[in-house]
């Protein structure tokens, strides 16, 4: 499943930029993210609780930045979640471009989410628009917080 | 749903039925099966039976980098726990062993094994498989047939020259992601463009489809000593038992495989997957191990039909005459070609781009590519529907383009006798002129063509369409011994439905001149009959009915020599062998009305002609039974079936999202037989379990054009298709329809 | 799928389960999505309690005021046969003859399809059309809450895990109000609906619409009430429908699945506004 | 998890079984009371293959709690020809080609009982409505319509 994301941002670029590669902070802007940290080596561990319907998830994985190129502003992430009470997995690559436009910057994310497992028999046309809510909400808090500091 | 008030019989077998009996027939099976008696394999239980689960891939592509299964064993209940490391380099296959038992390096697809479980119950065998941690290390999937043959793509198979291949040498294959490869030519094709009038060019598209068998996927197997014994679904126990002889390097003799009532077949159960892993299991455990497969993942990891693409140019006088014809066909293999029982590893009927007309040259060429998609393998008529649905909808394009009626330009193609055909040889087999020509008056052809549409009412359009399948061919024997006045018929024939065991009786009864009920029929396990090629190709009336023949013509021989009647004689037993080598083919032909609703696209078809060359009936309620499962089985793969992959997951794998006709959903069907044209098999039986179910797509979407004049290039004709063309700005459409050069 | 199974004998007792054990209980009336839902190993609750031995759940009757009660364990097929529910509307039985098959219809219950808030079943947009409510408790009380407010999501609803739905209540049809429901199926006859249309309408002295009320199943992650429609609709006659049912296609909220894409959902939605509409003008 | 007492009749004979309370009616006939006649199909409800009628009633064994027939009445295929002699629609599902593999003719069967005591003289729209939750892939479904025909004494 692949979805495209933007936000505007009221602040420049640099500062859009320390936002989103202090990944903890960022991972609070996910509706659902209980914990984040740092496993080292741009590695993070955490936990995601997400509710579609009756079923109730709690994701454990880990999160990697496997690119970032400031000068360009991009970075690419890497997350792999599982739950092994319902036997159902996500994995997910988000591709983060910014862009800055007169004072402003331009938040882009693409991601890739696969949903696997028992979990994907549950109509992946709503889990489809259940993880598009989730992202949109990131992009959206995302600005939200960069535009507030 | 249109109809007379009242009840009413829908369909209608005009009385010409030439039934060698006169005795109405009555299913020999037909009592166990209305009583809940007929025992299919997921109904076999043994003392101490433990139950399996497997751990599939996630991915359509990975290597295996880890599994770790101490988890999966500690839990209570679990008594066996195997991995690809324990039956490595064990894979399976009906031609070509391709398909790893269990995976140990790399996963191919989405729900490909890399463990299995046995466990005292099937909830603990399952929660066991979620305790398998598997580390998977991503690679890219090829989802495309077309992306899998670049030059950049990744090799699936780089080891395939090590596969074992069944009879013979592999045919060669010009690029690593091909399962199969196959060209044909005959006559002069460029002479036959050159001379054309017109050269019309279509391409066609057709999904992967479910054979959606209502019974899912079950073995049983346990091991008695050096003995294994395999309760399967597997309509060709033979062949399963060399194959996983081969397999597992256990010799035949000590493998015992018992197919009894299969819960429907369709191609699908011609190929097996759990009895593999099973033997591990079972030797693993020392208990009998039994798995049902859930029907989700029956829908996600078996074999489907292959999805095709299907590129034809023909060339064809101011007539309509056709000179020359050249087709590409490039089937989605999937993961494995494991599937496919023929040598060619193509579907079946793969060549045959322009079936049923006389085609003085062409050049054909198909292949089955290897993708990291849901394997294809076998389903009823294989490669046909595919090549119906492109064939029958480019003549009809090609007629209406002429101003041709579509009818008009299949009679003046049609093969008759001595043609020359798409296979470059003689056609032998029906008059196609017949079959037209009874199709015109029994669809009422001309008044058809000349009803008005009433305002705001749906629009009404007619379509034809005719297919061909060859009579079955092979070898196959049976036992026919005669105790006390009594005969009974001894067969390794599975049971998927097709009423062979009747048959059987009632070609014994009728050639030994003895009534129905003293001739039994009885099925044995591949240890008890002898070798017997299995369901499929249309084989079981000529082939296999043929055995039974031979078996009872000898039998009789053999009185007169002792100079005995049946009720002396004593016991007596002799073998009926039979081989079918004739190139022999049937032909059949639909007229089909449909309503379109121009406001939703939403099309019914209303009535249905059916005219099918059958030659001698010898089941007259199986044989109409057959056309009738057929036509809705076509119409089915016409209208709405189509597994929905995303990334290489099935997206709709249930009968809640993958539908298929219900009794709701049928129109009224009139079938015409036509009986007068004997075919190879017993007392000029033909096939026709094959013979009814390829050309219904063709016909729905020619009926389309008819009634609202837009073309659907793919299958299923769903409602959205229709509409989207309906609602496409006018120049654009003109593009997508003017394909031709 | 293991649990302990609880069978109170009244509405109070199976609260005092829901208490007791909190998230890990869940609630069961036929049983047919939950025990689906537990197949496929997607809910996994420790207790369930199950409803069916609560007499008090039962029965169908005409209210004091001409309004129809539905017990919350009620079949689909009760609904079906009943002589009261035919009384109140034949669009009310259309509505529950729709769902899946007889089978189906025989177990699965009016609370029960309810509380499980998948978007594409028949009844909930026919109950909201004709303005039902439903009376829900918990051991904090009771409360009524209108049908329309029922779903909020995809399979979700607003209730607390410890709320029990106990009836649902049609209000009294207005006098020469008429009801209707329809459900474009292009695949099968059992198949859930692409789009289907509930609706009701009443028409003024002069002939003109005085009210309707509309609302859509299968096109949005709830059922869709088409409050833009309804409007311009008011007042009006039966030449605003074609006008009025187009402005439906951005009321609706549509998701691409095996049964349509957004966009054609979105037209189909228009098409089948307008013939219900049409229906309920003949 | 709790274990339940269930105490039915299964085609007339009193049974009493021990289940636990996530059995299903379909687990409990087939692996333990050995009455394979009823199939599992697509385990979700909508094949119909494992059609049962309780106290009647047409349903999916496969969605059903196994405890939710304490004391009530269970017909499967079985239970049709009681008496060892075949129902009118038993026979003529054989001799109208009601059924070719089997797989779905005992839900077919259970639900076309059903069918004609609600309907003794079923209209084809009666017979389609109501038989619609029975799949078969094999017949097309006409020698389905044509057996209920018969049994029905229409034909």
């Amino acid at each position: 499943m692949k979805f495209t994301h933007t936000a505007t941002v009221a602040a420049p670029r640099a500062k859009v930029w320390a936002q989103v590669m202090d990944v903890p902070a960022a991972a609070r802007c996910v509706p659902g993210v209980a914990s984040v940290r740092a496993s080292g080596n741009g590695k993070y561990q955490g936990t995601l609780a997400v509710q579609v319907g009756p079923v109730r998830l709690v994701l454990d994985g880990d999160l990697a930045i496997t690119a970032r190129d400031e000068t360009a502003g991009t970075a690419s992430l890497r997350a792999e979640a599982k739950d092994s009470r319902v036997g159902g997995a996500i994995h997910a690559t988000m591709n983060l471009a910014l862009a800055e436009k007169g004072g402003e910057t331009e938040l882009r994310i693409d991601s890739d989410l696969a949903v696997m497992g028992r979990l994907g028999e549950f109509g992946q046309p709503v889990i489809k628009r259940k993880a598009d809510q989730l992202m949109r909400d990131f992009a959206e808090c995302l600005a939200r917080q960069a535009s507030a500091r | 749903m249109p109809g007379a008030p009242g009840f009413r019989p829908v369909t209608n077998v005009a009385d010409r039925t030439a039934s060698v009996l006169g005795d109405p027939e009555y299913r020999v099976e037909g009592r166990d099966k209305v009583t809940g008696a007929a025992r299919y394999a997921a109904d076999v239980a043994m003392p101490g039976m433990l139950h399996v689960a497997f751990v599939a891939s996630p991915y359509a592509h990975a290597r295996i980098v880890a599994i770790d299964v101490s988890d999966a064993r500690a839990l209570p209940g679990v008594r066996a726990v195997i991995t690809g490391e324990d039956t490595k380099p064990a894979r399976l296959g009906r031609r070509l062993q391709d398909w790893p038992v269990l995976c140990w390096d790399r996963v191919l697809f989405i729900g490909d094994r890399v463990a299995a479980i046995a466990a005292d119950s099937a909830a603990i065998a399952e929660d066991a498989a979620r305790r398998v941690r598997v580390e998977y290390e991503e690679l890219p999937a090829v989802l495309d047939a077309d992306a899998a043959r670049g030059p950049q793509a990744p090799v699936l198979h780089p080891d395939a020259s090590s596969y074992r291949y069944f009879g013979g040498d592999r045919p060669s294959i010009p690029h690593p992601n091909l399962q199969a490869y196959a060209v044909h030519r005959h006559g002069d094709v460029d002479a036959g463009f050159r001379a054309a009038h017109r050269v019309y060019s279509h391409t066609f598209t057709v999904p992967r489809t479910h054979q959606a068998y209502i019974e899912p996927r079950a073995a049983l197997v346990w091991l008695d000593g050096e003995v294994l014994h395999v309760v399967t679904t597997n309509k060709a126990p033979f062949a399963l038992r060399q194959q996983m002889a081969a397999s597992l390097g256990i010799a035949e003799a000590n493998i015992v495989v018992d197919a009894g009532h299969i819960g429907g077949d369709f191609g699908g159960k011609g190929l097996s997957l759990d009895e593999f892993a099973l033997a591990y299991l079972a030797r693993a455990s020392g208990r009998p191990v039994r798995s049902v497969t859930r029907y989700a993942d029956d829908m996600q990891a078996t074999n489907t039909r292959h999805a095709a693409t299907i590129a034809l140019t023909t060339a064809v006088d101011a007539d309509g005459r056709i000179l020359a014809h050249t087709s590409r066909v490039v089937f989605d293999g999937g993961a494995y070609a494991a599937g496919k029982p023929v040598a060619t590893l193509l579907p079946g009927d793969a060549m045959l781009t322009l079936a049923g007309y006389r085609v003085p040259a062409a050049s054909v060429e198909a292949m089955s590519v290897y993708t990291n998609q849901v394997p294809a393998g076998h389903s009823r008529a294989p490669g046909q529907p595919q090549n119906a649905f492109a064939a029958e909808s480019h003549i009809d394009l090609v007629a209406r383009s002429l101003g041709i009626d579509p009818l008009v330009m299949r009679e003046r193609n049609v093969v008759r006798p001595g043609d020359i055909d798409i296979t470059g040889a003689p056609w032998h087999g029906t008059d196609g002129a017949e079959v037209l020509a009874r199709l015109r008056t029994a669809a009422h052809y001309a008044e058809a063509r000349t009803t008005p549409h009433s305002l705001g009412a749906p629009a009404i359009g007619s379509g034809v369409a005719l297919g061909v399948r060859h009579v079955g061919r092979g070898r196959a024997s049976m036992v026919l011994r005669l105790s006390r006045g009594r005969v009974e018929l001894r067969t390794g024939v599975a049971d998927q439905g097709g009423g062979a065991y009747t048959l059987f009786q009632r070609i014994v009864a009728t050639e030994l001149g003895i009534p129905l009920g003293r001739v039994t029929v009885t099925r044995g396990a591949t240890d008890a009959v002898p070798n017997d090629p299995g369901v499929g190709g249309s084989r079981v009336t000529p082939v296999q009915g043929g055995a039974a023949l031979d078996a009872a013509r000898k039998l009789r021989v053999r009185l007169a020599e002792l100079g005995r009647a049946l009720a002396d004689a004593g016991d007596l037993e002799v073998i009926g062998e039979a081989s079918q080598e004739t190139h022999d083919a049937s032909m059949y032909a639909y007229a089909l009305r449909v309503l379109v609703d121009v406001e939703t696209g939403s099309t019914k078809v209303e009535h249905a002609t059916l005219v099918a060359d059958v030659g001698t009936v010898i089941n007259p309620v199986a044989l109409r039974g057959q056309l009738e499962g057929g036509f809705v089985f076509g119409l089915g793969q016409a209208l709405m079936e189509e597994l929905r992959l995303e990334d290489g997951r099935v997206t709709n794998p249930s009968f809640a999202d993958y539908k298929i006709p219900t009794i709701a959903d049928v129109p009224p069907l009139q079938v015409e037989l036509i009986t007068g044209d004997p075919g190879p098999g017993p007392f000029g039986a033909k096939s026709v379990g094959e013979l009814a179910n390829p050309a219904v797509g063709a016909a729905v979407a020619n009926a389309v054009q008819d009634a609202v004049g837009v073309r659907v290039w793919s299958l299923p004709i769903t409602a959205e298709k229709i509409w989207a063309e309906l609602t496409r700005p006018d120049e654009v459409r003109e593009v997508a329809g003017s394909a031709e050069d | 799928m293991s649990f302990d199974y609880h069978a109170p004998r009244s509405v109070g007792e199976a609260l005092a389960l829901l208490e007791r054990y909190g998230e890990d209980a869940h609630v069961m009336a036929g049983g047919t999505a939950t025990v689906l839902l537990m197949r496929q190993g997607l809910l996994r609750p420790g207790h369930v309690v199950g409803l069916r031995a609560i007499d008090e759940l039962r029965g169908i009757s005409r209210t004091g005021s001409g309004g129809l009660r539905i017990g919350a364990t009620v079949t689909h097929r009760e609904v079906e046969r009943s002589a009261e529910a035919r009384a109140y509307s034949s669009a009310l039985i259309e509505a529950f003859a729709s769902v899946a098959t007889v089978r189906i219809r025989n177990q699965a219950t009016v609370a029960g399809n309810l509380a499980h808030a998948d978007p594409a079943q028949d009844p909930p947009p026919m109950l909201a059309a004709f303005g039902a409510t439903v009376n829900v408790r918990s051991p904090r009380g009771g409360r009524a809450l209108p049908v329309s407010e029922l779903a909020v999501d995809h399979f979700t609803t607003s209730l607390a895990h410890d709320e029990v739905i106990t009836e649902i209540v049609l209000p009294p049809l207005e006098a020469g109000s008429r009801g209707t429901y329809l459900k474009f199926l292009p695949k099968t006859a059992d198949d859930y609906a692409t789009v289907s249309v509930a609706a009701t309408l009443r028409l003024a002295d002069d002939g003109t619409i005085a009210e309707t009320r509309i609302v859509l199943g299968a096109v949005g992650p709830t059922p869709i009430r088409a409050r833009r429609v309804e409007e311009a609709l008011r007042g009006r006659t039966a030449r605003a429908v074609a006008e009025a049912a187009a402005l439906v296609r951005e009321e609706v909220d549509p998701i691409d699945d095996a049964r349509g894409s957004v966009s054609y959902k979105r037209e189909m939605a228009r098409v089948w506004t307008g013939r219900a509409l049409a229906r309920l003008l003949r | 998890m709790t274990t339940h007492r269930v105490a039915f009749t299964l085609n007339g004979a009193a049974r009493a079984i021990d289940v636990p309370a996530d059995r299903l009616l379909i687990d409990a006939l087939r692996d333990e009371l050995g009455a394979t006649g009823t199939k599992l199909g697509c385990g979700i409800g909508v094949c119909g293959a494992c059609s049962v009628l309780v106290d009647g009633e047409l349903l999916s064994a496969c969605l059903l709690p196994a405890i939710f027939v304490d004391g009530h009445a269970v017909t499967t295929v079985e239970g049709l020809a009681a008496d060892g002699e075949l129902t009118a629609t038993q026979d003529a599902f054989i001799r109208d080609g009601g059924f070719q593999c089997g797989i779905c003719t005992p839900g077919q069967l259970v639900a076309a009982t059903a069918l004609l005591v609600e309907h003794p003289r079923p209209s084809p729209d009666e017979i389609r409505t109501w038989m619609m939750g029975n799949l078969c892939r094999c017949t097309g479904y006409y020698g389905i319509e044509r057996a209920i025909g018969r049994a029905a004494g229409m034909t």
